[in-house]
């Protein structure tokens, strides 16, 4: 049983972590990780470290995640969408800065 | 070309690692340290938790080079990002539920925080997840409402007793014991908030000293300029 | 239960999942140009290191390394890893906000978070400092856009912070 | 003895205590940081002089060896405790400063310290993970150190070396983490006991692999190196002194320790030696093509520490021994270039003339520059002719390279420094200004250093000799770990 609960949470986790680099949306990145990070907890408890399973899940899911969403605002990456873009750069012409945060697309 | 080397280099360090790992005998580790651990820690420091035993005790020296790290962490990010400006615009405060929400949890969180680092000898957690937790209730309230900012003068004196308490433990260890963090005040009954000697007195000024350099460093940030209103 | 047994245990899963991390974060940080997602992939690289160190305290039929946890007795996990985990996950995040301090003051000075722009600028920077002139043929090809301008608000909000002139 | 501790845990102490002692005193905190140096160099040099022959273990908590962290102080680390104060103190960043924000001088301030505690500490733990905490200190401390001007191209420089070095530590945590599970332990002489019936096979050799890689970030080796000539660049002029100078080096002694306590197979030998080839190669090229000074110099860092890699791989005591006066003379005479490099920051061109403005200086640099090529009677021809002798007893296919390789970079080395030689000695339209008479008094103090290392070669060779002896002297290291060789369970 423990196995199977294992398996699905490491599929999980591989598949939220190629997410992270996949991912359009720098906010469903972030969001990613922090999946990445309650999976690992739930790891740690199987692996019978509660210690380190509480410290995952208070930082890796948690404290990181708000750290780099707050981040996100800061950088005016905070867009859920291609379309939501302008909304987050009211001062900025959204041809411009398309060009100029290129990630994969570039 | 640098895509593709550069896929070649993690293929080939998975494929490095994976057929390394088949002759790991996982499940069946050697501990040769391990073993000893177990059998000497509890005894010698009277601490349940095994964990915060060999971090406070057995590696209290690793602890404090940790907590320098982070300390390093938070002052390097302060240079870096330096004083706002007075009249930079902050955030909007969040919606109704989220400040009433904040304001419900604030004291949840620095009950269950504290409580965390106190029992850290006794039950999982210890002074890291403590001050983590610590760091969040502070946070969360900045978060709910930025017009509350943290006081940085307060965070400052904080980190720096907080430290300075963890490595004055050490010196007086030093003085008394002749060995630094030697542990002090004898073991106690297992299993009782007061025992495990001075464990619980690292574990709150580790907690103290993870949960300001955090909080600090959050402030830090959430503190620049914000320019999304 | 025992189908899955008999393929594959715990250990080799958790085994693979840790090196899988590891291997898409390394991916991600040589293949991506964007220096947030760099530093995503790289919180994910030290995710699976963390979960390989914590994978070799582990014995099947062993409890939490706390007294009282489990029946007295029982035989406990190796602690040693957990406590370096637990180092390295405070030493992770504190060196991650770090990180994303000093992406918002670039972001703010170059108003982009492409690594080879960055570069570019950089080079250009240094070299202007330096006092040696850049060849102009290597800097634009004709037919190549030229580096885009800083745009012309984040020039009056460009945070001074100290020492910079 | 046990008061060895407290050069690594007083510096920590101040830097906990700047920012707050700032806001009750400015003058306090600005003298703190030179004192608390100050008084651990006295520290070192009395236990050094109160203990002089034999090496001793200082075990932290009272904790018997395995379980707890020790403390290694032999020669070699000893040199390095001290030499960390030392320097940090004649490369103080917060000399001179003007600055009108107090807390930007404590934040400076404090990462210093914190740099010297990790610097100290990494030259003397005797424990696997606690040397990586160390570690991972002097880097997060050199983050903020190489922002430390607020420029933008510093921070992406900082950043880019972050991105590198945070990979590396990664890929040394895997490491430890195979050693973990190979061995049981941390301890450094402990893990000697055991390396030999369990670190043989391919496990052991891609644990090195990692590690060295790792480690290998701030030493300045081959593949994760593309950090130093745009931080080099970008730092202050002294963060480079010590960043190139100090820190470089205690990664290499890192290096030399698991070399010598826990890998022995002749595959870890060859390993380093083949990327210290290619970290010679690829610093001195670069260094030739390179336009300014500040990063000719951190290029030609590369290549000499390159060349100390080379020396640690060769077998038995003379490769230690050359490899310990590569870095030794490269601790001294690059850190000196760099000093000089606090006026000299612009581009090669703009050097013209220095000589008349500057004409110590001139006469200094020519001197460095001497050294560091190895022209005879100087101490940089002595080290790298033990380097060579070394190669050629070796004898390898691939170690005879790597001789090829030297004398190569060595031509390479010439021309481009006595390219600048002759530009300080040209008529130049708008020379740099001289230097401050404490860099330049700093950069003559290390000067006459080499000199009088060149006048008394014979007692100075014969010194390194025995620290090199002691170093490579495995059996001692574990001997002095465990003392009465507790019954072994292996």
């Amino acid at each position: 049983m423990l196995t199977w609960v294992a398996l699905v949470v490491v599929v999980l986790m591989l598949v939220s972590a190629v997410a992270v680099l996949v991912l359009e949306s720098f906010v469903a990145a972030v969001a990613a990780t922090s999946v990445v990070g309650l999976g690992l907890s739930v790891l740690y408890v199987m692996l019978q470290a509660p210690d380190v399973a509480l410290t995952e899940a208070a930082v890796g899911a948690g404290l990181s995640g708000v750290i780099l969403a707050l981040a996100l605002r800061r950088l005016g990456l905070w867009y859920l969408e291609e379309g939501d873009r302008g909304a987050a750069h009211p001062l900025v012409p959204t041809s411009r800065s398309a060009g100029q945060e290129g990630d994969n697309r570039a | 070309m640098r895509n593709l080397a550069s896929l070649l280099f993690a293929g080939g360090l998975a494929f490095l690692l994976l057929a390394l790992g088949a002759q790991l005998a996982f499940g069946d580790p050697a501990m040769r340290v391990g073993a000893e651990y177990l059998h000497v820690a509890g005894p010698e420091l009277g601490a349940a938790n095994l964990v915060t035993a060999i971090l406070a005790g057995y590696r209290g020296f690793d602890t404090l080079g940790e907590l320098s790290i982070l300390f390093a962490a938070a002052t390097a990010a302060g240079l870096v990002l330096g004083h706002r400006r007075a009249d930079a615009p902050r955030d909007p405060p969040g919606g109704l539920i989220l400040r009433a929400g904040a304001d419900l949890l604030f004291p949840l969180l620095v009950v269950v925080g504290i409580y965390i680092v106190v029992h850290g000898h006794l039950t999982p957690g210890g002074g890291f997840q403590g001050g983590v937790v610590l760091a969040a209730a502070f946070f969360v309230a900045v978060l709910a409402d930025p017009s509350r900012t943290l006081d940085h003068a307060a965070i400052s004196w904080i980190e720096g007793l907080a430290g300075a308490g963890f490595i004055l433990i050490g010196i007086w260890a030093l003085v008394e014991d002749g060995h630094f963090l030697a542990p002090l005040l004898g073991t106690g009954t297992m299993g009782q908030l007061v025992s495990a000697g001075t464990l619980p007195l690292l574990s709150v000024a580790i907690g103290l000293k993870v949960g300001a350099e955090l909080a600090g460093l959050m402030a830090h940030l959430s503190d620049t300029e914000a320019r999304d209103q | 239960m025992n189908v899955l047994h008999a393929v594959i245990d715990l250990e080799t899963l958790v085994y693979v999942g840790a090196i899988g991390l590891v291997a898409i974060g390394g991916l991600g940080l040589v293949l991506s140009n964007h220096l947030f997602r760099m530093l995503l992939a790289l919180g994910m690289a030290e995710s699976g290191a963390n979960l390989l160190l914590i994978l070799t305290g582990y014995r099947g039929d062993a409890t939490a390394p706390i007294i009282g946890y489990g029946p007295v007795g029982a035989p406990m996990v190796d602690p040693l890893p957990q406590v370096l985990v637990l180092t390295a996950i405070v030493i992770g995040v504190g060196v991650q906000a770090m990180a994303v301090s000093m992406l918002v003051r670039v972001y703010r000075a170059y108003g982009t978070l492409d690594i080879r722009e960055l570069r570019k600028r950089m080079e250009l920077e240094v070299s202007a400092a330096a006092g040696i002139p850049v060849p102009t043929s290597e800097e634009a090809p004709a037919g190549e856009r030229p580096l885009p301008p800083v745009p012309a608000y984040r020039r009056g909000h460009r945070h001074v912070g100290p020492g910079e002139s | 003895m046990n008061h060895l501790v407290l050069p690594v845990v007083l510096p920590l102490l101040a830097a906990f205590l700047m920012q707050p002692l700032a806001r009750v005193s400015r003058l306090a905190a600005r003298v703190l940081g030179p004192v608390v140096l100050a008084l651990c160099a006295l520290i070192i040099l009395r236990l050094w002089l109160n203990y002089g022959g034999a090496p001793f273990v200082v075990a932290i908590g009272g904790f018997a060896p395995p379980l707890g962290i020790v403390l290694y102080a032999d020669h070699l680390a000893l040199i390095f405790a001290l030499a960390v104060p030392l320097f940090t103190l004649l490369f103080w960043p917060g000399l001179g400063d003007r600055s009108s924000d107090p807390g930007h001088g404590a934040r400076r301030d404090a990462l210093v310290l914190l740099l010297a505690a990790a610097g100290t500490g990494l030259a003397l733990s005797g424990d696997l993970f606690n040397i990586y905490v160390f570690y991972e200190l002097a880097a997060v401390a050199s983050f903020g150190l190489a922002s430390l001007s607020g420029t933008s191209r510093a921070l992406v420089a900082t950043l880019r070396y972050l991105l590198l070095s945070a990979f590396g530590s990664v890929l040394s945590l895997v490491g430890i983490a195979i050693l973990y599970m190979e061995t049981g332990t941390l301890n450094l002489a402990d893990l000697a006991r055991v390396a030999p019936h369990t670190l043989e096979g391919p496990l052991g050799l891609a644990a090195f692999a990692l590690m060295v890689i790792g480690f290998g970030v701030k030493a300045e080796l081959f593949p994760l190196n593309a950090w130093v000539p745009e931080v080099y660049a970008t730092a202050p002029a002294r963060v480079s002194a010590l960043l190139a100078g100090l820190v470089s080096k205690l990664a290499a002694l890192v290096v030399l320790r698991l070399l010598v306590l826990v890998f022995h197979q002749p595959e870890a030998s060859q390993l380093l030696l083949a990327l210290g080839v290619l970290t010679v190669l690829t610093g001195e090229l670069a260094a030739w093509r390179a336009r300014d000074f500040p990063r000719m110099i951190a290029f030609s860092s590369i290549g000499q520490l390159g060349i100390v890699f080379i020396a640690f791989s060769i077998d038995g005591d003379i490769g230690l021994l050359a490899g310990i006066a590569v870095a030794l003379h490269h601790l001294v005479a690059k850190s000196a270039l760099f000093g000089l490099s606090v006026r000299w920051n612009g581009s090669l061109e703009a050097l013209a003339g220095a000589a008349r403005t500057a004409p110590l200086a001139a006469g200094l640099y020519v001197l460095l520059a001497l050294s560091l090529i190895g022209v005879p009677p100087l101490p940089g021809f002595w080290a790298k002719i033990l380097v060579l002798v070394g190669l050629v007893q070796g004898g390898s296919a691939l170690e005879l390279l790597a001789l090829i390789a030297i004398l190569l970079v060595t031509a390479i080395e010439a021309s481009y420094l006595f390219r600048v030689a002759v530009r300080l000695y040209q008529r130049g339209k708008s020379p740099p200004p001289g230097h401050a008479p404490w860099d330049l008094g700093v950069a003559m103090a290390l000067g006459a250093v080499l000199l009088a290392a060149t006048l008394g070669i014979s007692p100075v060779a014969d010194s390194l000799r025995s620290v090199a002896r002691q170093a490579g002297d495995a059996g001692l290291y574990v001997d002095t770990v465990f003392p009465k060789t507790v019954a072994r369970k292996d």
